[in-house]
């Protein structure tokens, strides 16, 4: 059936036409990058379960492929967190995966200098050649590590790595805020608050849709899991009206840093109407009452140091807020069934947060909120194979380099490195593993001072970042789609799980894991670090740690829907799944399911929350007490240390309320007129969202913002600065400055300039160097006197006008008529 | 400035012999170096238009200003900006032959080049605005034709072959005295002159063609403008979804055509010195019609805005005060100014209602006319019904670039014909001379039973 | 045949904005860049959160509609396109044939919720982006108008798959890219007609209402309000 | 005047003749004559042994080189060009046939849809392929919208644009 003359002569005359009217019809403007984009493969599919990398929140996704290309990423349906839902971040997985300028492999500083690609072997072999010198120098605590892992087995490994060839000197700087905690219930890690049963949560500063460790985990299990009717009532406490605060059932807008004033506020009036849990109170909590110390005195307690102190009237005049709001929200609590009380965001990034969240905490307390399904719940950590302890042969005195007395309990990581910026760091081997502190801390440039000094920097990372471009070596990591990697339980999540993933895809250019190269190095450096470091691989050492896991016996592999209430009641009665045929099967399971979970709900016995020594939970704090004491003789105020203590730190308690929940007004440096709040939008989320393009282009998503960091100013500020929504303003502090397109806030408060985190980045790939600005930059950071840590929200800035807005009427913030 | 002392009023005698409206030609006859120069001259900015023209089609439609809100920019207003001012042409000179007013004999050839320069330009703005040019020939292979556009497309078609055809029909005569006068290039002025020898019959059929053209054009003009304002008037947008857009439109677009006609006029006259063509009596009648013009464009932009006021619709009043108080006022009140104000101020007083009074009007109106157009494109689109910012809209280099070359095709096509045609009909004015007075006299003794009785 | 429609809950809608990534990534949207999108706003979505403030100072609250092309059973868009690019589907789904499209923009001047799009510039991928194109979704050039399309992608497969199997399509076989990302569950999808699905179930209750229903478009996207205990109910606060 | 007309003409002449040259430079050049009448009726293949997702698959790809490898990978028979072909496969280079059938960029063609779920002989749409012993350079069936169009409202099968325009 040869081409039919008629049809051949059709064709020629259509042809000849449109070719005449100039080739109509046919898409010549069709470049051809897309049509051979079409001509793929059979176009066969299938789908891969893994883990999000991308930030602490260990989200389960499941990737599309088409003929081994992904070329989608959708949240995995059955992972027990996110129940198939899946953040923007997580969704540009694939534009990190193949954003422009990823180092292609490692890269030396020469003596030029200069940054210059270099092959592993070699960098590896020199890397190992001054690790040794350092271990077998005497002076092991020279060598340090700055890591941010979102797994505890890839933590475990580095630490291992650093006890072995060092003295131990390991920290996250961006660790979250554990010591209120261990404070009051003596617990090392942070607790897991069961939002999956919980019927009211009360919020304070952490925008619990947006912002906190797991924010698509908060969304799925308060509403994503849930009938409408069963949705959770959020109640909202914090300075801005963020679209968490619109969407909780009351929002109260409270001056910055104010949060612990208004829990005691509402503890407050739970007490004085009787509405707090009395049995929890009197058989699982200590200082509640007026108590005799073992010196004979008589102690405040907190219930007197509450109806004195607290009433609403003082407390809304601190917060700026209502008192019928105050005694509102006190009794929507108590009414509640299943009440659990929060705190994070602007609440623990202030200099006040440890004794914020003391506060806050203790309002779980007064409904004994502990151990019960929608309370605090302490998931028990998950059983994996323990490591033998390393051979410590005379190094137990060396002390980290990071920890120091400038605080009482613990310091700050960065601000031991980067000292005042002239004296000659205490390290001289310095590994920073996935994390860029220069870029995100507020010492970040005194940091990058410090880098500069140190002898050897090795920098962990997938981008030539602020803090990698300072490194002496970098030595480029996978994107988590082209390794293994895990995650264990995100600080505050309820449910025990463990996100463990096979890589996806090849890696696309010559990288490698850390975790594959800290094995490597301890392999180069032979004894000891050989023996304490045995395994071959990455995935070999995993696989040697699962097995604690397998044998343990508890939770199961991430598999069907089954839903967690089913699996915990099956076990109640016994039924064991993991019996099933030896760890291949297990290992094959769970790395095909990519996860592991373990719905640890209530333990049936309080006490076991508590690791004080009184095994109660305590609100006067005797391990904060016995701390002060001795800083206090430390400090040579030996007659009375605990005050000698509190006028050290400059504390505003007396020496009866201090170690008690009590309220400290926020530190505030800098003269600006404008407080500068901070805030994290659900776009920041991670150190490398910002490399997608879409990522940036929908940074400001919900309001209609992009590329650009903006400052949310309320309507009379904005009056009186001048400013219209729009323009280009600049934030001063001492420290520098930054510039932010205004942004007119209805619901903003008067004096406060609320601007989001994750922009302004000075180097880590062409999409998102120099877009919008990073406020870190001008955050004087004072120092929580407790935790050490560096605070985000204490700083006072000045604006003035850049730049009007060039074109037509402003973008409405609050959409228009 | 009396200036037709040198020749007798009344002429008679065939057009052939004592032919003494010699300037009329002067504009085919000198075509020197001043031709030469203003051709090259506008016809580099038309290159330049299409320079940028091509840099649009390669880049895309990036490089203008449009944005999401506001999809229709500076190309749409200059489409009904252009076919505005068409309405200069064929409706005016239809109606004065309709009327027959004497004193139309210089203008109508004028305006009806007008409309046919201005309708191809008009008409080819559609065609810069689309995305995918070369897929124009879609709207008539698949062409749908519910669509307002489809409407647009065929009425402006019909328009400009009624309004071409109107104007050739009246040059043949022309032409053929050209074609007598041995012009170069002779083979055009033979073609052009279909044969004509001036005999009775010709005539007669010409004069009967000339009548059924004038009654065609007329109604096809009014659609042509209706159509446009439908585009806008069909879609449901806050500040475009009213009645009054058809009949506003006609009427802006007689508004502006009557300007436009004004302006050509005087400068013609200015550099082809017609001043003994076109005289005071010319230009009076025409300045009443545009002051008219210029009250009843008024009423009708006030009644659409107090009704858009009065009904208080939130999408509407958005719209309204975009305009009255946002961002747009100085391009609405610099129009209100143009439209309104200027031209009632000049034209309402003999006084100024002098040549110079009369072009300072017209050009204002024409400034208030194009303002009009990108008054109501713009807001309405820059203020979405659902709460999306208030988008802006700033032409580019490229968008001013296409209106320079519009406007420059304009100058050009005016410069080529009278390069090649005489701008003022002569076989009229002849006719004029020959027939006018004993018909007019005639005609007012038809009417007038007392002069008649007296039979004096 | 079917009406595919679709139910927003704002009751359960957290703004998160994983609609509008989700969206982003399975339509082979591509960013505009900085340029283009602060100084000339030409960056676009197919499915955009819309801000609308209501109440005074103190009590202002924002609510966040997530808004797809709302699919009208009377859309004006088809109405006033010249070329038949937009069409009205039998199965209620506007679609737009970017072959077709002339790129003239009347439909985005006459959609009175601003739904669809353009692409001003050729869309560019940076660096080797472009090898994550899904390949279900054909890549638009520039200067044609695009819109969501309710992933009939997504429809088309499942029927193959439906009808593969020899089964009739059931209600929960498809859910747009949009509904499969969102963590509250807060999007809907299925047959307006078929009275046993879920999406018809939930547009026939009290709460379910649809933006500017007296245009007479009859939009196929119902919106369900807040509910009173989770908040004011905006709707009588008059939104 | 005649010259005008002629003018006109010769131009449009011209323009045809260049487009259909055009038309036929666009037929492609195979690398091997690759002869589907010997492999089917003397091998007694069938379409879907070298072409192995015509019936599963979205494309049904033209054979890769271990599908040819399979056979062969030492020549069977003394043809020059066969021994390419075993010369290829040693090598591991991909043969570079030309395609011969296009769906345009913007169009959805799924072989499973039409195939499995269809069930359509491929020779409906690829002509008959079977008895052309000479290499295809061009398609022998034209693959126009008409066609498909046509055929969809033979069987009932939608012709809803958004069917194939995805």
């Amino acid at each position: 059936m040869l081409l039919r003359r008629r049809e051949f002569m059709k064709m020629l005359g259509v042809t000849a036409a449109t070719a005449g009217l100039g080739a109509c019809g046919r898409n010549w403007l069709v470049s051809d990058r897309m049509v051979q984009l079409a001509l793929r493969g059979p176009g066969l599919e299938r789908e891969v379960q893994t883990v999000c990398g991308l930030c602490e929140g260990g989200c389960g996704l499941t990737v599309k492929l088409v003929d081994d290309i992904p070329v989608g990423i959708k949240g995995n349906p059955r992972h027990p967190l996110n129940r198939g839902g899946i953040c923007p971040v997580g969704q540009a997985g694939l534009e990190v995966l193949y954003a422009p300028e990823r180092l292609r492999g490692p890269m030396r500083r020469d003596d030029g200098g200069t940054l210059r690609p270099a092959p592993w072997e070699e960098v590896l072999e020199q890397i190992a050649a001054r690790l040794s010198e350092v271990h077998s120098g005497g002076e092991p605590q020279r060598f340090a590590m700055l890591i941010d892992a979102p797994g505890r087995l890839f933590y475990e490994l580095a630490e291992r790595f650093t006890q072995v060839l060092g003295s131990g000197s390991i920290a996250n700087p961006f660790e979250a805020e554990t010591l209120p905690y261990m404070l009051t219930q003596g617990t090392e890690t942070v607790p897991g608050f069961d939002l999956a049963h919980a019927d009211l949560v009360l919020s304070f500063g952490l925008d619990l849709f947006e912002d906190g460790h797991a924010p698509i985990h908060a969304i799925a299990a308060t509403v994503g899991t849930r009938t409408t009717e069963e949705r959770v009532l959020l109640l909202h406490a914090s300075s801005r009206r963020s679209p968490t605060a619109s969407k909780a059932a009351q929002h109260v807008n409270i001056r910055p840093g104010t949060h612990g004033a208004l829990a005691l506020g509402m503890a407050h009036v739970l007490v004085r109407e009787g509405r707090y849990d009395r049995r929890f109170v009197a058989e699982h909590t200590l200082g509640f009452d007026e108590w005799t110390d073992d010196a004979g005195q008589q102690r405040l307690g907190f219930r007197r140091l509450l109806l004195e102190n607290y009433y609403p009237d003082r407390v809304a005049q601190i917060c700026g807020c209502e008192p019928s709001h105050v005694i509102g929200f006190a009794r929507r609590f108590a009414d509640a069934s299943a009440p659990v009380a929060m705190a994070g965001g602007e609440a623990v990034w202030g200099a006040n947060a440890t004794w914020n969240v003391i506060a806050i905490h203790a309002l779980n307390a007064l409904v004994g909120a502990f151990d019960r399904a929608g309370g605090v719940l302490l998931p028990p950590p998950i059983p994996f194979t323990p490591l033998e302890p390393v051979p410590r042969t005379g190094r137990e005195e060396l002390p980290s380099v990071f920890t120091s007395d400038a605080a009482v309990f613990a310091s700050d990581p960065i601000e031991a490195l980067a000292g005042d910026g002239s004296t000659t760091p205490p390290v001289d081997v310095l590994f920073i593993v996935n994390t860029n502190p220069v870029y995100a801390s507020p010492a970040g440039a005194r940091l990058r001072a410090a880098l500069e000094r140190i002898p050897t920097v090795v920098a962990f990372a997938p981008f030539a970042d602020e803090t990698a471009s300072v490194a002496d070596f970098i030595l480029p990591t996978n994107v988590f789609l082209e390794s293994w990697h895990e995650s264990t339980t995100p600080p505050s999540v309820s449910v025990q799980v463990l996100g463990l993933a096979p890589p996806v895809v090849e890696p696309l250019f010559d990288t490698r894991h850390a975790g594959d190269v800290l094995l490597d190095l301890a392999a180069r450096i032979g004894e000891p670090a050989a023996s304490t470091l045995p395994w071959r691989d990455y995935p070999d050492y995993l696989k040697h740690r699962v097995q604690g896991l397998e044998k343990a016996g508890q939770g199961t592999v991430i598999s069907g829907s089954f839903e967690e209430s089913w699996v915990r009641f099956l076990e109640e009665r016994g039924w064991w799944f993991l019996a099933n045929s030896g760890f291949d099967k297990f290992w094959e399971d769970l790395v095909r399911q990519a996860g592991w979970w373990n719905p640890a709900g209530p333990r049936g016995d309080v006490s076991q929350l508590f690791g004080t020594e009184s095994g109660r939970y305590e609100f006067y704090s005797r391990a904060l007490e016995k701390r002060l004491v001795e800083l206090g003789t430390r400090r040579g105020r030996g007659q009375a240390p605990l005050q000698g203590a509190i006028t050290e730190l400059g504390l505003a308690a007396s020496a009866d309320e201090v170690c008690l929940p009590h309220y400290e007004p926020p530190a505030e440096t800098g003269a600006g007129e404008l407080s500068l709040q901070l805030f994290r939008p659900m776009t920041a989320r991670g150190p490398l969202g910002c490399v997608s393009p879409m990522v940036l282009e929908m940074f400001g998503y919900y309001t209609f913002s992009g590329w650009e960091t903006w400052v949310e100013l309320s309507e009379e500020t904005a009056h009186e600065l001048d400013f219209h929504d729009g323009d280009h303003v600049a934030l001063e502090s001492e420290r520098g400055s930054i510039e932010c397109v205004v942004r007119i806030h209805p619901g903003a408060q008067p004096g406060v300039a609320h601007v989001p985190l994750g922009l302004g980045h000075r180097a880590l790939n062409e999409i998102c160097t120099g877009i919008g600005s990073n406020p870190t930059d001008v955050v004087v950071p004072a120092r929580d006197p407790l935790a050490g840590t560096p605070s985000l929200t204490s700083t006072r800035v000045q604006a003035h006008l850049v730049r009007r807005r060039e074109h037509g009427g402003p973008p409405p913030m609050h959409g228009g008529h | 400035m009396k200036s037709d002392s040198s020749a007798s009023p009344v002429a008679h005698g065939s057009a052939a012999d004592e032919f003494q409206d010699t300037d009329l030609l002067r504009s085919i006859e000198e075509a020197g170096i001043r031709f030469r120069v203003t051709a090259t001259l506008v016809f580099l900015v038309i290159l330049g238009g299409w320079v940028l023209f091509r840099r649009q089609i390669l880049h895309g439609l990036g490089v203008t200003g449009l944005n999401q809100p506001v999809a229709w920019g500076f190309y749409i207003v200059n489409f009904v900006f252009f076919i505005g001012i068409s309405h200069a042409g064929t409706l005016i000179s239809a109606i004065l032959r309709l009327s027959q007013a004497e004193w139309r004999r210089p203008i109508t050839r004028m305006a009806e080049v007008i409309t046919v320069i201005v309708l191809a330009i008009g008409g080819f703005h559609p065609v810069l605005d689309l995305g995918r040019p070369e897929r124009m020939m879609n709207i008539f292979t698949v062409g749908r034709l519910q669509s307002p556009l489809l409407w647009d497309v065929t009425s402006i078609s019909a328009y400009f072959m009624a309004s071409t055809v109107y104007l050739f029909i009246p040059m043949i005569p022309d032409i053929a005295l050209l074609r007598d006068r041995g012009v170069r290039p002779r083979w055009l002025y033979a073609f052009l002159a279909w044969g004509w020898q001036g005999t009775p019959r010709q005539h007669q059929v010409l004069e009967k063609a000339i009548s059924i053209m004038m009654i065609l054009v007329i109604p096809i003009a009014v659609s042509v403008h209706t159509v446009i304002s439908y585009i806008f008037a069909m879609t449901l947008q806050p500040g475009w979804h009213s009645t009054i857009f058809g009949p506003y439109f006609v009427v802006g677009a007689i508004f502006s055509g009557i300007a436009a006609l004004l302006v050509v006029m005087i400068v013609l006259r200015r550099i082809f010195r017609l001043d003994r063509y076109l005289k005071d009596v010319h230009f009076d009648p025409l300045a009443k019609l545009l002051l008219l013009m210029s009250l009843l464009w008024f009423y009708f932009t006030f009644s659409e805005y107090l009704t858009a006021f009065f009904g208080q619709e939130p999408s509407e009043l958005r719209v309204f005060f975009h305009k009255f108080s946002g961002p747009y006022a100085p391009h609405y009140w610099g129009m209100v100014a143009c439209n309104f104000l200027i031209p009632v101020l000049i034209l309402s007083f003999r006084r100024s209602r002098r040549i110079p009074g009369i072009l300072i009007a017209s050009i204002a109106v024409v400034i208030g006319m194009w303002l009009e157009r990108l008054n109501i494109v713009v807001p309405s689109l820059a203020n979405p019904r659902l709460p999306y910012p208030t988008g802006f809209y700033i032409p580019s280099l490229v968008e001013w670039g296409m209106f320079a070359g519009g406007i420059g095709t304009f100058i050009l096509g005016f410069v080529v014909f009278g390069r090649f045609f005489p701008l003022i009909s002569i076989w009229e004015i002849q006719e004029g001379r020959e027939k006018a007075i004993k018909e007019t006299l005639e005609r007012t003794q038809s009417y007038l039973p007392s002069v008649s009785a007296s039979s004096s | 045949m079917a009406r595919w429609g679709m139910v927003i809950d704002l009751d359960r809608c957290t703004a998160c904005g994983a609609c509008v990534a989700a969206c982003h990534q399975e339509n082979n949207l591509a960013a505009v860049g900085p340029e283009e999108a602060t100084r000339h706003s030409r960056a676009f979505h197919w499915l955009r959160l819309l801000p609308e403030a209501s109440g005074a100072h103190a009590d202002v609250r924002m609510r966040y509609f997530p808004q797809p092309c709302f699919h009208c059973d009377n859309p004006p868009c088809v109405r006033v396109c010249p070329v038949g690019a937009t069409y009205l589907g039998e199965e209620g789904i506007v679609g737009q044939i970017y072959p077709r499209c002339i790129g003239c923009r009347y439909c985005m001047a006459a959609c009175p919720f601003n739904a669809k799009v353009f692409n001003w510039y050729d869309p560019e991928w940076p660096g080797d982006l472009e090898r994550k194109a899904n390949p279900d979704v054909s890549l638009r050039p520039k200067g044609v108008v695009e819109k969501c399309t309710f992933c009939h992608h997504r429809i088309n497969r499942a029927r193959e798959e439906a009808r593969a199997k020899g089964r009739k399509l059931r209600d929960g076989d498809i859910t747009p890219a949009c509904a499969e990302s969102c963590p509250a569950r807060a999007i809907e999808f299925g047959d307006l007609e078929d009275p046993r699905s879920r999406v018809s179930a939930l547009a026939h209750s009290s709460r379910a209402f649809r933006l500017h229903d007296d245009l007479g478009t009859k939009p196929k996207v119902y919106y369900l309000t807040e509910r009173s205990e989770h908040g004011e109910d905006s709707r009588q606060r008059g939104a | 005047m005649k010259a005008a007309y002629i003018i006109v003409i010769v131009i449009l002449i011209a323009v045809a003749g260049g487009v259909s040259v055009a038309l036929i430079a666009q037929s492609a050049e195979q690398p091997i004559p690759f002869n589907h009448k010997l492999h089917i009726e003397e091998a007694g293949m069938e379409c879907t042994d070298c072409h192995l997702y015509a019936v599963d698959g979205v494309r049904a790809t033209i054979p890769n080189l271990d599908i040819c490898g399979e056979c062969h990978a030492e020549p069977l028979t003394e043809s020059a060009h066969e021994a390419r072909v075993a010369e290829y496969v040693r090598e591991g280079v991909p043969i570079p046939w030309r395609k011969v059938y296009w769906v345009p960029e913007h169009v959805y063609f799924s072989h499973r849809r039409h195939t499995a779920v269809a069930e359509i002989a491929c020779e409906t749409c690829h002509g008959i392929v079977g008895e052309r012993s000479d290499p295809l350079t061009r398609p022998l069936v034209r693959l126009d919208m008409d066609a498909c169009m046509k055929c969809h409202k033979e069987t009932g099968a939608s012709n809803d644009c958004v069917a194939c325009h995805m």
